[in-house]
């Protein structure tokens, strides 16, 4: 599916889309918790970028752990500490390969969910990031079983993320700033959903349109 | 003495927070993590872990916050600290009381468990 | 709406509660009495009294308060007050963790009671 | 005992050693509490002052009542809602009274005791001014009981005071800052209780020396 550039390139395409969507995440977020998702987001990938920019890369698993650290370190949030263990996540299970594919990179986003389970202590349907994951990460593995080829896959993988997305609008919020509004917090679109639904969707074009 | 590390969305807060509880405890080994990176509202991993590093000693840290994300850094920051976790614990308790209280028992020399057990009452289920 | 007033020995630390809460709830009428009135640590009878009056109004007034003698002003104010005392309470919860939620929950039109009810397990014992 | 410019005077002349031993009372506290007692002391006694100066009282329970609420108004510390409250409390006794017998003294000092425990809800041995002010108050009734003259009394007071405040080094702080340090209060006297012995003490010589 993709060497260490490609990865390099479709994280840089993230980060992009993340930053074109800041002012939305932030909206978002004003509605059901305290309005700074988006520059959260647009802070923590501003430095992912900054990371792939000037790092030099010998491995995927080194390429996302220092990722994951500039997100953890930068991004000021909740979306910190749980984007960021689930990058970590993601390259505990890259270990040495540099070249990663689509059956990697559907067992790094299960990694990642794990990951910010145990960060977060929060589980599907509480309104959260994970309630975009865990979908796509479905939807992904379903693809892969049917034999589905990459494009597919990464399609399959953006589209699960963008049905459970919209999903989260008929939930309430149990976790994180959203659960102080709780039924308040039906009717709209959980924040940090929103963030894995632009980066799963940037990853499946780049390499759709690579 | 125990190091009391205060964490919290604000920098206001945790200054506030550290003036009031000096006009008791001039000694107490304290630390802030207040605010981002950036100075925003919200909570900065690399705070945490120099706070900690500032107040840390053989007699332990202990670590206060005020909410959500604050517990989630300072938990990052205590998986990736130099110094010996075992050392430096995370607390659930009413920030600003539970702080105070911490403060003023660390001037006193009491030790983590003992201030533990002074706080002990005021758990308030913020680690879920 | 429910009005907030936050009671503290610190300006700081109401200053600090406000802006954090502010994000969540814009609309939510909250009052700050932090400080003596020569602007040192403690507190003043008249600027809660005038926190109160600020945030008045027939849903109610919770006060909220950080420690002991911010208690007594605050039961002296009450004793003072122009308004209908009835509907003037001071609560017993964590300072900072109630005080957020309270003003979260005001923002969101919830009555005294309500408010009340989502603040019951944050009881700290404070008021003697 | 005094008429209305005789009570101005004691109160002055309290607000004076107040004022002279503001030093004292914040070394107190210091050792104990949050090291401002004599600051609050001093504020709220000059505004004491700045009332008796400028007011013109109609009765002994005007004076009392006016006092009584600048000190609440501008302590600033739980000094100033409980020696607020016990001259207000003071005040209730006196109604239209122009002039203070001893006997008005003593019923007035009870009445301050009561109004501090139910402002402090605090009672004797919890190492507050309360243990200065009720062994003054019991050494007051006694001198009258015993048929003894004004200065007489009032020198019992202000002895009663006295010793109170020396026994609060044996006590554990249970209530105000001072509870913090708990059992480590032991040896040291509560700030509260020597400004009650300051001013006790003060009056009892404004009408010895007069
Ligand atoms: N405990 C949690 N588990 C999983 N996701 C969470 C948790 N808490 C918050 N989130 C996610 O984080 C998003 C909010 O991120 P952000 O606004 O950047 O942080 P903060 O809430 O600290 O301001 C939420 O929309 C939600 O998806
Ligand atoms: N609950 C209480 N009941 C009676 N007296 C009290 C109580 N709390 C405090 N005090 C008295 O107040 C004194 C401290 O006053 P001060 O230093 O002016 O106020 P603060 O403690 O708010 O700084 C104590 O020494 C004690 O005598
Ligand atoms: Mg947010
Ligand atoms: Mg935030
Ligand atoms: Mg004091
Ligand atoms: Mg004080």
């Amino acid at each position: 599916m993709a060497e260490l550039n490609q990865v390099i390139g479709a994280l840089n395409h993230a980060a992009d889309i993340i930053e074109n969507n800041k002012q939305h995440l932030t909206e978002l977020d004003g509605a059901i918790g305290d309005g700074d998702h988006g520059i959260n987001m647009s802070r923590g990938f501003s430095f992912v970028k900054k990371t792939l920019d000037e790092g030099s890369f010998e491995t995927a698993a080194d390429l996302f752990k220092k990722s994951g650290m500039a997100l953890v370190a930068h991004v000021g949030g909740a979306s910190g500490p749980l984007f960021g263990t689930a990058f970590l996540r993601a390259s505990m299970t890259l270990k040495d390969k540099t070249e990663i594919t689509i059956e990697d990179y559907i067992n790094l986003l299960k990694a990642s969910i794990e990951g910010i389970k145990m960060r977060g202590k929060s589980d599907a349907g509480e309104k959260t990031m994970l309630d975009a994951l865990i979908p796509a990460y479905e939807a992904g593995e379903q693809a892969v079983q049917q034999g589905k080829n990459t494009v597919e896959v990464l399609q399959a993988v953006k589209e699960g993320s963008e049905k459970g997305l919209k999903e989260t609008e008929k939930l309430v919020a149990k976790k994180g700033r959203a659960s102080y509004v709780g039924e308040r917090s039906i009717g709209h679109q959980d924040p940090g959903a929103a963030s894995v639904a632009l980066i799963l969707g940037a990853i499946a074009d780049y390499f759709s349109e690579a | 003495m125990v190091g009391i590390v205060l964490v919290s969305h604000s920098r206001k807060i945790v200054e506030g927070i550290r003036e009031l509880a000096a006009q008791m405890a001039k000694d107490a080994p304290v630390a802030l993590a207040g605010g981002t990176e950036d100075d925003r509202l919200g909570t900065d991993m690399n705070k945490i872990s120099n706070a900690v590093h500032d107040v840390y000693s053989e007699d332990g840290v202990l670590v206060f916050f005020d909410m959500g994300s604050a517990y989630m850094n300072a938990q990052m920051a205590l998986d990736f600290l130099e110094e010996d976790g075992s050392k430096v614990e995370i607390v659930d308790a009413a920030f600003v009381e539970g702080a105070i209280t911490a403060i003023v028992d660390s001037g006193l020399n009491k030790s983590m468990d003992e201030i533990k057990a002074d706080i002990a009452s005021m758990k308030l289920g913020k680690m879920p």
